[in-house]
């Protein structure tokens, strides 16, 4: 089958790679100098392709299988290599006991009556050489695919667009707002007994400007504080404010003579100048 | 090596290169490599290039150090989003602490522990200042005078909101009898209650 | 968005993203950036940038995850030194196991030394599994449950290849004789890769 798709000249097939350099011929004869077989022992990928090596150089059929002269070329090659590569030969002592056997199967007188059912006893080995034969094949397949290190690169264009990209916050719904203080004076519920309440909130709002303010300027006037644009509702926001500050020790309310202009001043200022 | 085999190898080699490369880099890297090729050709060979490009989503482009190819500009915003991760999301522990800043402000992180049952992580305040939703606005002059917070303006801007009063309401926990709210009742809608009690 | 954006747009995306590229995730990626295109559409501009890099230095290629621009193969070995010292070359060994997995797959390790008449040496499977080339699918149901094992997409876009069937052609395995083993065994063995290739 491999060797009618062959061309003519066997030879010509790489039977194998040294150092990377398909060997593309070898000695006919089996006398090869030890620096040489070295090199080519190394080349057998196993007992199966030295075995295929040899069958091929003798411009044989893999099914006609010369188990005799095969058996005894395998033999002498085991021999060097057991001399040479012990380690390597396991594999390779596994193969030539396998040919041994069949040899001695091919020499026993078979029995008549069991022709039919008798099997040739080189049939297994002949079809894990065509196997073989297919996957080497296979092999060299795959080698010659253009291979994406060696053949060719994977191009990618430069971008600015990285730049562009922007680390994200975390993006929150008002309703999450809404929904987590709830969940949290819920649990305020549980833990404590006193009461928590829902605060007027622009009093609180107020508040906290009252306070934001005071951290740039020392002292406020009183009607500083007051809005008329905001109505009555904004003035008794913001008196409530005041109150509230002054309840929670936020702030002073300083007058200094009757009738004089109120001022607020932070309860943090006072404390940092009297701590001086 | 013919015209058409040059111009595709220039061609990759710009595709491949690490860095820009320039018509002097080219010429070199072609007469290493034994084609030989004048400066002039190569400059021509790029200059063919950039037109070939010209319309495409990639585009040959001259920097300092020579040509590369990049993205076309305009598909940077999109193309970004490729490496764009989602946005993470908060820990409810953040989320709740910043609705106690918004809804009670001024407001102590004591305060914010005593409500919450559990201690406020410095992670989470801090979060919550750089993103510029909350800040100091004083200090409570009690032992130790911890500090107030409050919301900002871009925390209000961001939730889309004039002012506090915006925030949506909050369903009311049953009133205690003994509580006595201020007079200002009437005015609004919404209980202005003491807040002696829950103040420490 | 026009038809001749959306091409440089795919055309940009194909070459900035760090692995091949599939119809569908194009097209989700468009989708998802509110450009409205069918799959079938997007078929067709990969199919027309494709064609228009047919000669040119760099090729838009499919391969088993999708597409992905690369170097002109002619232009091989010299493009491949700008940027690293020397290709990696793979040993006749690694070779035969790497087609055994290909070509008989699922297969296990048992399998492969039958064939190969060498013990299958454990830095080979290694390697192959380390570059990702080949995995476990399952095990077959014999004494021992030995792994079975099938190459995988990175091994086929490393080969340039689409899909298996690209692979070029070789023998059929023999027939094996009546007296190696039970037929059971080999259906056994399609049974377990059916399962093995449904369940990720």
């Amino acid at each position: 089958m491999a060797t009618s798709s062959s061309p003519p000249e066997q030879q010509s097939l790489p039977l194998g790679f040294v150092r990377g350099e398909p060997v593309i011929d070898k000695p006919e004869d089996l006398y090869i100098p030890p620096d040489a077989l070295e090199l080519i022992l190394e080349s057998f990928s196993g007992p199966m392709d030295l075995l295929l090596y040899l069958i091929r150089r003798q411009k044989l059929d893999i099914v006609d299988l010369p188990i005799l002269p095969i058996t005894k070329q395998y033999m002498e090659y085991v021999e060097m290599m057991k001399e040479m590569k012990l380690e390597l030969a396991a594999d390779y002592l596994v193969m030539a006991a396998m040919l041994a056997e069949i040899k001695s199967r091919m020499l026993l007188p078979k029995p008549p009556q069991e022709d039919d059912d008798e099997v040739d006893p080189r049939a297994e080995l002949v079809r894990r050489l065509q196997e073989y034969e297919a996957i080497r094949a296979g092999a060299s397949h795959l080698d010659e695919m253009p291979q994406a290190e060696r053949d060719l690169v994977v191009v990618h264009a430069d971008t600015d667009a990285k730049s562009l990209v922007q680390h994200q916050l975390p993006e929150i719904a008002l309703a999450e707002l809404a929904v987590a203080f709830s969940q949290a004076m819920a649990q305020a519920e549980l833990q404590h007994h006193h009461q928590v309440q829902r605060e007027r909130l622009s009093t609180r709002e107020r508040m906290s400007r009252i306070l934001d303010l005071l951290q740039t300027t020392q002292r406020l006037r009183f009607a500083e504080l007051f809005e008329p644009a905001e109505g009555k509702q904004g003035v008794v926001v913001s008196f409530l404010a005041i109150l509230e500050l002054v309840k929670e020790a936020l702030v002073d309310v300083v007058q200094v003579d009757a009738f004089s202009e109120i001022h607020i001043t932070n309860r943090e200022q006072v404390y940092a100048e009297s701590t001086d | 090596m013919q015209n058409q085999q040059i111009k595709q190898l220039i061609e990759a080699l710009l595709f491949v290169a690490e860095t820009p490369l320039s018509v002097a880099q080219l010429t070199d890297y072609l007469l290493e490599h034994g084609i030989d090729a004048t400066r002039k050709t190569v400059r021509e060979v790029v200059d063919e290039l950039a037109q070939d490009y010209q319309e495409r989503g990639v585009q040959l482009q001259q920097v300092a150090s020579g040509y590369r190819f990049q993205t076309r500009a305009e598909l940077g915003g999109i193309i970004a989003n490729l490496w764009q991760e989602k946005p993470p999301r908060y820990s409810q522990a953040l989320l709740e602490t910043l609705a106690l800043i918004a809804y009670r402000q001024p407001i102590t992180r004591g305060d914010i522990e005593e409500i919450r049952g559990v201690s406020v992580s410095s992670q989470i305040m801090k979060n919550l200042q750089e993103r510029g939703w909350v800040k100091v606005v004083g200090h409570r002059e009690v032992p130790g005078r911890p500090q107030l917070y409050a919301t900002t303006n871009e925390f209000l801007d961001y939730f889309n909101l004039k002012d506090l009063a915006e925030l949506p309401a909050i369903p009311e926990p049953p009133p205690k009898a003994s509580n006595t709210g201020p007079v200002t009742q009437e005015q609004n809608a919404e209980t202005a209650t003491d807040e002696s009690e829950s103040a420490p």
